[in-house]
């Protein structure tokens, strides 16, 4: 299915009516949302809100069990993973699915040339290509350039999760979905973290889960709030903040961690 | 000895010195190819007991040179019967084979003859028939015949004296049943009898009950080619299963082990005849003699001389008939002493004259059998025919006999 | 038509004697996720035994369960001493399992000789009867054998639904990890589940050699048949080992009365197909 | 680079051996190790261990037998330069069906499938007269003449031999840095992660079987060579078990690990009859088996790497 891409009119992301079933179990129901191009929107809620579920849906990981989404006002909610990614979709996970037996400058040329596309991929890497130069230039961005020759099982936790964001950026991504890129982070890690958050390009739309509350204000334009599958409350960090029902059943579990 | 292994291993150099084949130079060395694993092992071992037996009598040497034998086992594939055989030549030097046990064993082995001609191969107890039918090999010798000899007087005998004439055939369906299929049915038919279907059921089949009920109900008997297991299971089912009619056997179908083993089965075998080269309890002088001599030297051993111990027998005993003839003479590619195997005559353990034909292939005598009631009621075997001097055309004009083409599934047929 | 029903009566019987040998296999897979590649050996082990203990005591039941428990101890052995020290690792596992069943056939073979065993059976059940409406003949122990595998069906499904044990099975073919959460001995649970597959393979093993025979070799084929009617049914499941065991058994029998050269084709053609299109088998969880 | 430099020593042999151990020891050695290098291959890099590694090398053979110059009545022959590369692309093509079917399977499902499917290959070829000519299989399949040298004899063969080892090692090192490869590890590591990148893993996986195929296929061509015949037999259960024990007792984790269980193999087999009753010794093979397996995960090359290691302590080991 071909994507529009039409930024003037179109949200660069626009859900409606999103539920995801789980036997009789609904993780996530009823949820809609837009994000504006360029926008940096933190998706927060307790354990079990469906969060990651609802993360799952839009990448392609989960069918949606109803509603539809729209990227860049095009019908993607039949699209397949590899396709979305293709029209410029990227996600990190939760708990980091990374290649360990390859080297960083390996993961991220793979992150830079899989995109590249069609059955190129399997063929012979062609010196010329340019492929590693845009590996070791994502490394840069994500940090880690003094550590393109290692071996990924090698790596520090907060280096993980850097590299992680370094493959979610190959080919010029219209849209980041996070899933909890402090998670298990170090205190003296998670300000290096947010520095990165921050420097990426304005033009990029990020969609990030976070528990660390500090982050997610810090780097992001607007909150949305989940609970138990349900889109509870939307608007600036400073609104949420304020907001008597999320300080109910949100703030009072973050603050039991 | 495992940590010898690893030292090779690990350190090619040490192995290195290892390359050298160590040999004195009177030594005749025969080498033996039999199967001592799997199904099959406690028969191979039958095997190797022949080929002792034979050099035991010569008393271990042929005109003062020692005779060394050297066992390698197969696992009944073509492939190791083959690796076998070429460790015993390239490694161990050996300037005789001895062996294989069974049908594509022997192929293959023909087949490897023809990359060393240096080396004599005698036949063990395999019994393809194509082996010295088509595309035979200089130097290879086979004394026991092939399975289609094993059946002759079979046919004429369930026609004539039995007066069977239709009859279905139940065999494994690989090459050795379809040569005992062929040696039954060449007589057979020609006699004026019908074979209306033939089932070939795979090798270890464990139920063949849907077979027994296939069998069509207007036949006189059937003809049953199947080995070790298969035979007491098809005749544990199909008597299980009603059917009561005469039963025929291969020469591996009715053997002692089945007819000492237990079931209701048994009482349908008496009179079922069979055809074979080997009878365990044969009263032929000769055999007796030769059974005497086999239990003298193995009291460990079975308590007649098997098909497989009288078949490596014959063939390490005619290697050292014509090894005396030459007086232990190998040079020159062993000429000699081949001449001297194409031309031996000798009085075989039952009794008859052995010689070979042109492609090398034993001119044989075989029995007609019949299962009897013993008088403490266990079940034997009796000689009711022998048919001596059969040749491989199974006594037809040789060229006929080659144009009826390669034996398979479809070929003979007579319905 | 009479013919047609004969076979399908044959499938039954041979179908019985698959789920007799699958049940225990498919019992150690789905809860401790180990091809037990030496069940075969152990199959052939319980047939040998229960041969020595019906002709010593010459009382045939007694035979089954001599050789059940002697397959049963042999399986706690392994796992005890030797599988159960790589838990978690299948693989090393799985060839550990294929060295002790070379180790295993040879030293069968040593002891029992390459020749074939037939359990005698009581005369009540040696012979055969005749069919009712069909008219011809059927061997007695054939029926016995699929009353033999319901009953063993039914005992399985109740020890698996009712009991302790059983609970902790299902709890553990969920999810291993919990069970070591909620406390239980896992290593003694594993040793306790495969002394049951081994009693479930040895028994099976005895009717085999009851109805048809035993030789070397018959380890194999017993593993063979296990492996294809557990992908069939689903790995791990005893539900899809029945389901699985009828259908090989049908197209083995089938096949050997209308088309024998491929009949044991046709079982392989079944268990592709399935692969195909429901990869997990008929009644088998996804791997995910 | 590196690893194909083991195979130096091999390439001395000539210079001491004679026929038997040049050709029945060490020729047969690296072609067992051909063949279980696909399987060393699949299972270091795909993480996958297929018990289906015999039967792509039997298609090859088959090939092979059924277009070339055999003893038997089936068949049509064609010239040798058409034969091989026709083997070649059937058991690449094999290797890509295998895969296809066992697609979604990993760890121990992927052991049941696989062999489940060899097995049936081999009950195939056992009942089929038309193309595999059945249990009896052809003979008489000899190793063409190529420039006046005939690949029968001991030396020439064995040179070819040596060649595509080291030619599949220098693939598999090859290989496995291609974009391809790097993403058949990746699959391996983390295969949702994969499909996150936006690379569907099908074709990978499926790819992966095939390289593994094309292994194969090679080592099955110098194997029915080197019989000359093949029939059901050599794609039974046999060698199927025996191709992943090499696997197994050289070690998965290195290409290298292949040719040294193929050798450790083929001495035990053909001399384990020498050492110890020889109506036993399929015990022995079961208990050395069982002894590798449980005190040497990483098999003899992994033990060798570690004994080395304790000798020579060089900490900057890490730079491969």
């Amino acid at each position: 299915m071909p994507i529009n891409h039409d930024h003037k009119t179109a949200n660069a992301l626009e859900i409606q009516g999103v539920g995801r079933r789980f036997g009789g179990f609904w993780a996530v129901k009823d949820v809609s949302l837009s994000v504006r191009p360029g926008e940096r929107r933190a998706v927060l809620g307790p354990n079990g809100a469906g969060k990651t579920t609802l993360f799952n849906v839009l990448t392609g990981d989960l069918a949606a069990s109803a509603g539809t989404i729209r990227m860049d006002g095009a019908d993607v909610t039949q699209t397949p993973m590899h396709k979305r990614i293709k029209g410029g979709l990227r996600r990190t996970y939760q708990h980091a699915h990374l290649f360990d037996g390859l080297t960083v400058r390996e993961t991220l040329f793979l992150a830079v040339s899989s995109v590249a596309g069609g059955w190129q991929r399997f063929m012979p890497l062609k010196p010329s290509d340019g492929a590693i130069g845009k590996a070791e230039s994502l490394a840069q961005m994500s940090g880690l350039c003094s550590d393109l020759g290692r071996e990924v099982a090698n790596l520090s936790h907060g280096q993980r999760r850097q590299l992680e964001i370094g493959m979610a950026l190959a080919e010029n991504p219209k849209m980041l979905l996070l899933d909890e890129p402090a998670a298990g982070l170090s205190p003296s890690e998670r300000p290096r973290l947010a520095e990165l958050l921050l420097s990426l390009p304005k033009d990029i739309t990020i969609v990030l889960i976070e528990h660390d509350m500090d982050i997610a204000l810090r780097t992001s334009d607007s909150v949305s709030v989940l609970h138990n599958g349900r889109l509870l409350a939307e608007g600036s960090p400073e609104n949420i903040m304020s907001n008597e029902a999320v300080h109910d059943v949100y703030m009072g579990g973050a603050h039991g961690h | 000895m495992f940590t010898n292994l690893k030292t090779i291993t690990m350190t090619s150099a040490l192995a290195l010195g290892a390359f050298a084949a160590p040999a004195s130079a009177e030594d005749i060395k025969i080498g033996v190819i039999s199967i001592l694993e799997g199904a099959f092992a406690a028969l191979g071992q039958d095997g190797i007991r022949g080929v002792e037996l034979a050099v035991a009598e010569a008393g271990g040497e042929v005109a003062g040179n020692e005779i060394e034998v050297i066992v390698m086992s197969s696992d009944a594939s073509p492939d190791s019967a083959v690796n076998a055989a070429r460790k015993l030549i390239e490694q161990d030097g050996v300037d005789i084979i001895v062996g294989p046990l069974s049908g594509s064993e022997g192929l293959a082995l023909r087949d490897l003859s023809k990359s060393f001609p240096a080396v004599t191969f005698l036949n063990g107890s395999s019994a393809a028939q194509d082996t010295t039918l088509r595309d035979a090999s200089d130097n290879f010798f086979r004394f026991g015949g092939d399975g289609a000899q094993w059946m002759v007087g079979v046919g004429s005998f369930a026609h004539d004296d039995l007066g069977y004439e239709k009859v279905a055939v139940v065999a494994e369906d690989y090459s050795f049943p379809y040569t005992q299929v062929l040696g039954f049915m060449t007589e057979f038919c020609a006699a004026g009898g019908t074979v209306p279907e033939k089932f070939w059921t795979p090798i270890g089949a464990k139920d063949y009950s849907s077979i027994v009920y296939s069998i069509p109900s207007d036949v006189d008997a059937v003809f049953v080619a199947l080995g070790g297991a298969d035979a007491v299971n098809f005749l544990t089912q199909y008597n299980q299963a009603g059917g009561d009619k005469p039963i025929i056997g291969g020469s591996i179908t009715i053997d002692q082990s089945i007819l000492d083993s237990e079931g209701p089965f048994k009482q349908q075998l008496i009179g079922a005849p069979a055809g074979t080269p080997t009878v365990s309890d044969y009263d032929g002088a000769e055999w007796k003699e030769f059974t005497a001599s086999y239990t003298g030297q193995f009291p460990d051993g079975f308590s007649a001389p098997s098909i497989f111990a009288h078949h490596y027998y014959m063939s390490a005993h005619a290697a050292i008939l014509a090894l005396e003839e030459v007086n232990g003479d190998l040079s020159g590619d062993q000429a000699a002493f081949r001449a001297a195997l194409t031309d031996l005559e000798f009085v075989t353990p039952t009794g008859g004259t052995m010689r070979l034909d042109e492609n090398r292939n034993g001119i044989v005598d075989n029995f007609v059998t019949e299962v009897f009631e013993r008088e403490d009621g266990t079940l034997g075997n009796r000689v009711v025919k022998v048919v001596r001097d059969v040749d491989q055309s199974l006594g037809q004009d040789p060229a006929a006999f080659l144009a009826q083409g390669p034996v398979s599934r479809d070929n003979p047929s007579c319905p | 038509m009479t013919f047609f029903l004969i076979v399908t009566l044959n499938g039954l019987t041979l179908a019985a004697l698959y789920f007799l040998a699958a049940s225990g296999f498919t019992l150690i897979f789905g809860l401790m996720r180990t091809v037990n590649m030496a069940h075969g050996a152990l199959l052939l082990l319980g047939g040998y035994v229960g041969f020595e203990v019906a002709k010593t005591t010459g009382f045939w039941p007694l035979g089954i369960l001599g050789g059940g428990l002697a397959a049963a101890f042999a399986g706690a052995l392994i796992q005890f001493g030797i599988l159960g020290r790589f838990q978690g690792d299948e693989l090393r596992q799985t060839l550990a399992s294929i060295a002790l069943s070379i180790i295993m056939a040879d030293l069968m073979l040593w002891y029992w000789g390459g020749i074939t065993y037939q359990v005698a059976l009581p005369d009540a059940l040696a012979g055969g009867f005749k069919l009712p409406l069909l008219g011809v003949g059927y061997a007695s122990i054939r029926l016995v054998l699929i009353i033999f595998a319901v009953v063993v069906g039914i005992t399985l499904w109740l020890v698996i639904a009712k009991t302790r044990l059983g609970a902790i099975i299902r709890a553990g073919v969920d999810d291993r990890e919990m069970l070591r959460a909620l406390g239980f001995d896992v290593a003694k649970i594993f040793i306790i589940v495969f002394a049951l597959g081994g009693l479930l393979a040895g028994m099976a093993g005895v009717v085999a050699a009851s109805a048809l025979s035993i030789a070397p070799g018959t380890d194999l084929q017993f593993l063979l048949s296990s492996l294809v009617v557990v992908i069939v049914g689903g790995m791990g499941s005893v539900g899809g080992a029945a389901l699985g065991a009828l259908l090989i058994g049908l197209a083995e029998q089938y096949g050997l009365a209308y088309a024998p050269t491929y009949g044991v084709v046709f079982t392989f053609a079944i268990m592709v197909f399935v692969l195909a299109v429901r990869p997990q088998g008929l009644l088998g969880r996804s791997e995910t | 680079m590196k690893s194909a430099l083991f195979l130096l020593p091999f390439a001395l042999v000539p210079f001491f051996a004679n026929d038997f151990w040049l050709v029945q020891i060490f020729g047969r050695a690296l072609i067992l190790g051909i063949i279980a290098l696909s399987l060393t291959f699949l299972a270091a890099y795909l993480g996958v261990v297929s018990f289906a590694q015999a039967t792509m090398a039997g298609v090859a053979g088959y090939t092979v037998a059924y277009f070339g110059p055999n003893t038997v009545d089936v068949g049509r022959e064609m010239p040798f330069f058409v034969v091989l590369p026709l083997a070649m692309i059937m058991a690449t093509l094999s290797g890509a069906i295998i895969g296809l079917i066992a697609r979604r399977s990993q760890g121990i499902y992927a052991i049941m499938i696989t062999l489940a499917i060899g097995v049936a290959f081999f009950y195939f070829t056992r009942q089929n007269y038309n193309y595999f000519n059945g249990w009896t299989g052809f003979s008489g399949i000899r190793a063409p003449e190529i420039a006046g040298t005939s690949l029968r004899e001991p030396l020439p063969f064995y040179l070819l031999i040596i060649l595509v080892s080291a030619l599949c090692l220098l693939f598999v090192n090859g290989f496995i840095k291609s974009p391809l490869g790097l993403t058949i590890q990746a699959v391996r590591d983390a295969p949702k992660r994969v499909l996150a990148i936006g690379i569907p893993t099908t074709p990978v996986i499926v790819s992966a079987y095939a390289f593994a195929g094309f292994i194969a296929g090679s080592g099955g061509i110098l194997n029915v060579w080197y019989q000359e015949r093949i029939s059901s037999f050599s794609v039974g259960l046999g060698p199927i078990v025996d191709i992943l024990v090499i696997a197994v007792i050289g070690g998965l984790k290195n290409p290298i690990g292949a040719f040294i269980g193929a050798l450790a193999f083929v001495l035990l087999d053909t001399f384990a009859v020498d050492f110890i009753d020889r109506e036993r010794f399929n015990t022995l093979i079961g208990l050395v088996l069982l002894a590798i397996i449980m005190g040497a995960p990483d098999g003899l090359h992994g033990l060798a790497k570690s004994w080395l290691s304790r000798f020579k302590k060089r900490p900057s080991e890490n730079q491969v």
